[in-house]
């Protein structure tokens, strides 16, 4: 078996900006996303969403060059005004090109 | 006055006040978050179906004007809040518009509460109020949003957020209901009614139990917003619910139906407007427009707004001509 | 043609085009998870109840040729749906069986809908129903994951399948649910009446509404799957359902127990089965079978089979001898 | 006897019973987490708003001497449960204070139980007990969790822990449910009655299916827990239940009223107190007082104990003075 | 304090196989496993459980041996037929023995 | 962009837990924290909170020194009793002063 070294991009973000963030993913090339419910602490505070549940945590199993443009779009089009953390983490999978 | 009292002794408000207590004493009291949103649905579907099965017996002529009173305030309400904001309290282009959408729109709950109100009093509201509700849901918040987009360069997706308005979930699920029940009419709607009209006021119940939960983070932030915010959030409401009554009764609404117009008109949406405002209004904070329609003009508007809408709406009556 | 007309005005009907049209809509609304796993068993308990209630005042004769009626159809419709597709459908093996076992099996709500109509048509369908759909429940999904069990080298878990449908949740809550009523009996059934039959309109209502949603998006899938399949997710009920409404008949079974018969046969199942069928059949399609019973069939049946079928039934009633 | 097979056949034990079966059968069954959530804190608002409503017409006097005895017990149980487990059962120092705080405590649904299976039986309890209830909770976990306080050295966070107890959810919605009730008063109740009142027994149902499979997973405990500790989980609550009937009826309860008196007393909690000895007696084992609270009292009480209080009540009550 | 280098394996699966993928993890020798609820793309479209919530999670803390293992039996028995996706990533822990 | 490496600290515990560890982490000098909902088997059986949904998952973004007093604390005040494990992985942010 022969793995392959990807990046997994981890976005924590507050749950309204759900559907846009899936869209920009995708147009941005990811190929596939995994989405789950989350809540916690920062350094912004209130949500205008709290009622519906806090967070969404957002991982895309993704190219380092993909990996580096959704932090790029986070980082230009969301850090400043939204509760959202994006980090990046080294995984290794078979069948690579399923996800590139 | 006594019916002040009488307020605040009947169930829902009492849930509401022990929400708030609960959360001030740090009880882990917790509503799971479907149980909020199951109730939600069936509170909306509730009065639209009600509301479907009411106007199926209501002749069109009655509805129109006050259908035309709604849009009108729809449109007027937002743009006195944005000016009073802007220019009365010194807020910034994206912070007026954001709150002003807000009070363009309607609290769903307020007007619940307010039917509910009106009911005890021995009155009884319109039929066709849900209606409205559904009319009113939506131009407030289209207005305010417009606004900033004419002045400011600060723009989120205005677009998705009208999308997110329209079909969103409160709009969907009260017109559905009202049409379910306009066109299932009174004899089919029989059997669904035990569930949706005996269970009612239980799930208000809950619901403001909840809300009450909420509330009380809200409450926390008040040191944040400061004075004027407070002040707004209360005179606001009884202005546009004063001007509301009046119209109300012109456009040829009851006693009851007039106090209950007054609390749609007053109200201040806190579902539909902050998630379309953040996504539209990205630099607009938060903690200001959430505090000031949740946190104000919502305990206010329940505990003592109804009341004295209706008291107004009762001597009012026999001024008009 | 009224009655047609009077099954589209029915709010349960209306609730599933709804949840249609909000779909269509792109809106958000979305029915919490855990909202329509509690509805799910509230429906399956109160079915159960009420049908055990019944059963503890069926003699136990009645009941004899009926539920050999059932286990007939359990092992002749999956067989009958198996060669339609495989022959005339030149589906490979292990879609066929899929496709086929949920038809073996039983679509509960259906059952719950054609019940219903019968009564809003002012007959009744016999207290034992609910113990049929209970025994309909597995014969069909048993027999139809045999046959590629024989064929097919593309084997699943067949074992663990079969484990899955026979302990499966509606499997225990309907029969228990039927156990309990048959032992507590009327007289001790009055305690949980009012939420167990009260409510059970409301409640219903309330699944239609996600049904709709979630059909929705089956219904995207039609032109995957092909005419011929949207051909055979309505023609082969309405073969199913007429058999069932002439043996069911001969069994003894009422003019309106017959027709809540035909649509528990003609059915097809979208809970149960496709949970079994993926395990069991790994290659089957999922998009096949589930825009099949779910996106064709169900709706089909709720909207023009059930008056259908009792149309026939109605008719056919005075010919038998 | 005949009282006992009664009771066997009312729906919510074999509510419990069904769900004992479904976890032995391995069926998949599994209630969603939130519809727990939900219930729960239905049932304690609807006991806590009954019982303000009762307590509202009830004068003041009549409820003295049952509280005080509420006091008592809550501080005796516990010490009685702690020597019998230290002593007799040479269980460990934490294990002992851990399983006795539970028995110190009471379980809100054996409440419940007790009512309802009085209510069944002709007879009426008092409408102050929730009050009792809301007694009760607090000071058996108190006085249990100063024991090992004073003798241990493997203290956890017993602040934290008193904490969580005092503002705990079933406190807050127990008490607040019955000052609810008790300002609002019978008549501004009924509006919300059809919900807190006829869809109780059937919600209780639900609940019973849910701890039955629940008490399942505890059972196959048993054969770790050894037999002493089954034969505690009965003996117990038979020793404290007959103290109970016979101080509740010197303190003026009625036959039906010592029954339910009996059962609170004797049963153990299963929510408040295992939270709060976890946090507080880390090393105190879970599986000994879950088992023994959940696994062993619980159904005992349900089962057999209730109906045997209402015998020993009914008997009792000719012999006292 | 010293850590271990171990391995975390991540298998988001369609709900369906849930039951079946504890099994099969214990006796491939997982010590334990963590499971969540999770949603998400991929290039598989429907399920057949979608009703019940789309996907799971599931997370083993391992050693490399077991780890690929693992990978080895999601790729021959489900990755044909099965909306699944599996990866490593590099996890360092105290008391290491607990795990293997 | 400049990407700052920082470790991710991960804890699985017995849902109890919950607000006695957050409190705890915020001393400890977390600047932030998510949460999550989990279930799980290992070593220990039995929770005491089993009504209630079994395991939370804790995420900490945090520098080295941060993540190993987490996990002394872990290790000290609840390896022993309770059901919980801690491990840490390598992630990469950007404006990592953030969560410093
Ligand atoms: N240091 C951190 N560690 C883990 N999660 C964090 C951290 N900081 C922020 N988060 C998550 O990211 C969300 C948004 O963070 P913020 O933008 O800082 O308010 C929070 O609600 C947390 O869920
Ligand atoms: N590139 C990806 N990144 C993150 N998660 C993925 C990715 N591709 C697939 N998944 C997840 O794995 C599940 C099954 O994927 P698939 O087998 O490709 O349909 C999806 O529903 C996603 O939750
Ligand atoms: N080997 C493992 N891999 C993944 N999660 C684990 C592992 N061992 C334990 N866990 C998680 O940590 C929780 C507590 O573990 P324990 O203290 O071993 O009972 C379990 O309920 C699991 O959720
Ligand atoms: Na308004
Ligand atoms: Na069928
Ligand atoms: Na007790």
């Amino acid at each position: 078996m022969s793995y392959v070294k990807l990046k997994l991009v981890t976005i924590i973000a507050e749950r309204v900006l759900r559907n846009q963030l899936i869209e920009e993913l995708k147009e941005t090339g990811a190929k596939g996303f995994t989405i789950s419910d989350a809540s916690g602490e920062g350094s912004r505070g209130i949500r205008a969403s709290e009622f519906e549940g806090r967070n969404i945590r957002i991982e895309v199993i993704s190219s380092i060059d993909l990996a580096n443009k959704i932090v790029d779009l986070i980082q230009e089009k969301y850090f400043l005004h939204y509760a959202v953390v994006v980090y990046l983490s080294d995984i290794e999978v078979v069948r690579g090109d399923k996800y590139i | 006055m006594e019916q002040l009292i009488n307020n605040f002794a009947s169930p829902v408000v009492l849930a509401f006040i022990l929400g708030i207590i609960a959360k001030a004493l740090k009880s882990d009291l917790d509503f799971p978050k479907p149980l909020y949103q199951s109730i939600s649905i069936y509170l909306l579907l509730a009065i639209g179906l009600k509301g479907g099965v009411e106007l199926s017996k209501t002749p069109m002529v009655e509805f129109a004007w006050p259908a035309l009173a709604t849009v009108f305030f729809g449109i007027v309400t937002p743009i006195s809040a944005f000016l009073i904001l802007r220019y009365l309290g010194k807020f910034d282009m994206d912070n007026s518009a954001g709150i002003a959408a807000h009070y363009g729109s309607v609290s769903v709950v307020t007007f619940i509460a307010a039917v509910s109100y009106v009911e005890s009093a021995g009155l009884s509201s319109e039929g066709f109020m849900p209606t409205l509700v559904a009319i009113l849901e939506i131009p407030g918040i289209i207005v305010a949003l417009m606004i900033p987009l004419l002045f400011s360069k600060n723009k989120g997706s205005i677009g998705k957020a009208l999308h997110e308005v329209l079909t969103g979930s409160s709009i969907v699920l009260l017109s559905g209901g009202l049409a379910i029940g306009f066109i299932a009419g009174p004899e089919r709607f029989n059997s669904i009614e035990p569930f949706f009209v005996g269970g009612f006021q239980g799930a208000l119940f809950l619901f403001l139990l909840e809300l009450g939960m909420i509330t009380a983070s809200r409450l926390r932030d008040l040191k944040k917003t400061g004075v004027f915010l407070v002040a707004f959030g209360i005179l606001l409401p009884l202005l546009h619910g004063s001007l509301a009554i009046i119209v109300g009764l012109w456009a040829g609404l009851s006693v009851g139906g007039a106090t209950v117009f007054a609390a749609m008109v007053s109200s201040g949406s806190y579902i539909a407007a902050p998630a379309a405002v953040r996504i539209a209004l990205p630099s607009a904070n938060p903690t200001l427009y959430l505090t000031a329609s949740l946190g104000i003009t919502f305990p206010f508007n329940i505990a003592l707004g109804i009341p004295i809408y209706l008291l107004i709406a009762e001597n009012i009556h026999f001024i008009l001509p």
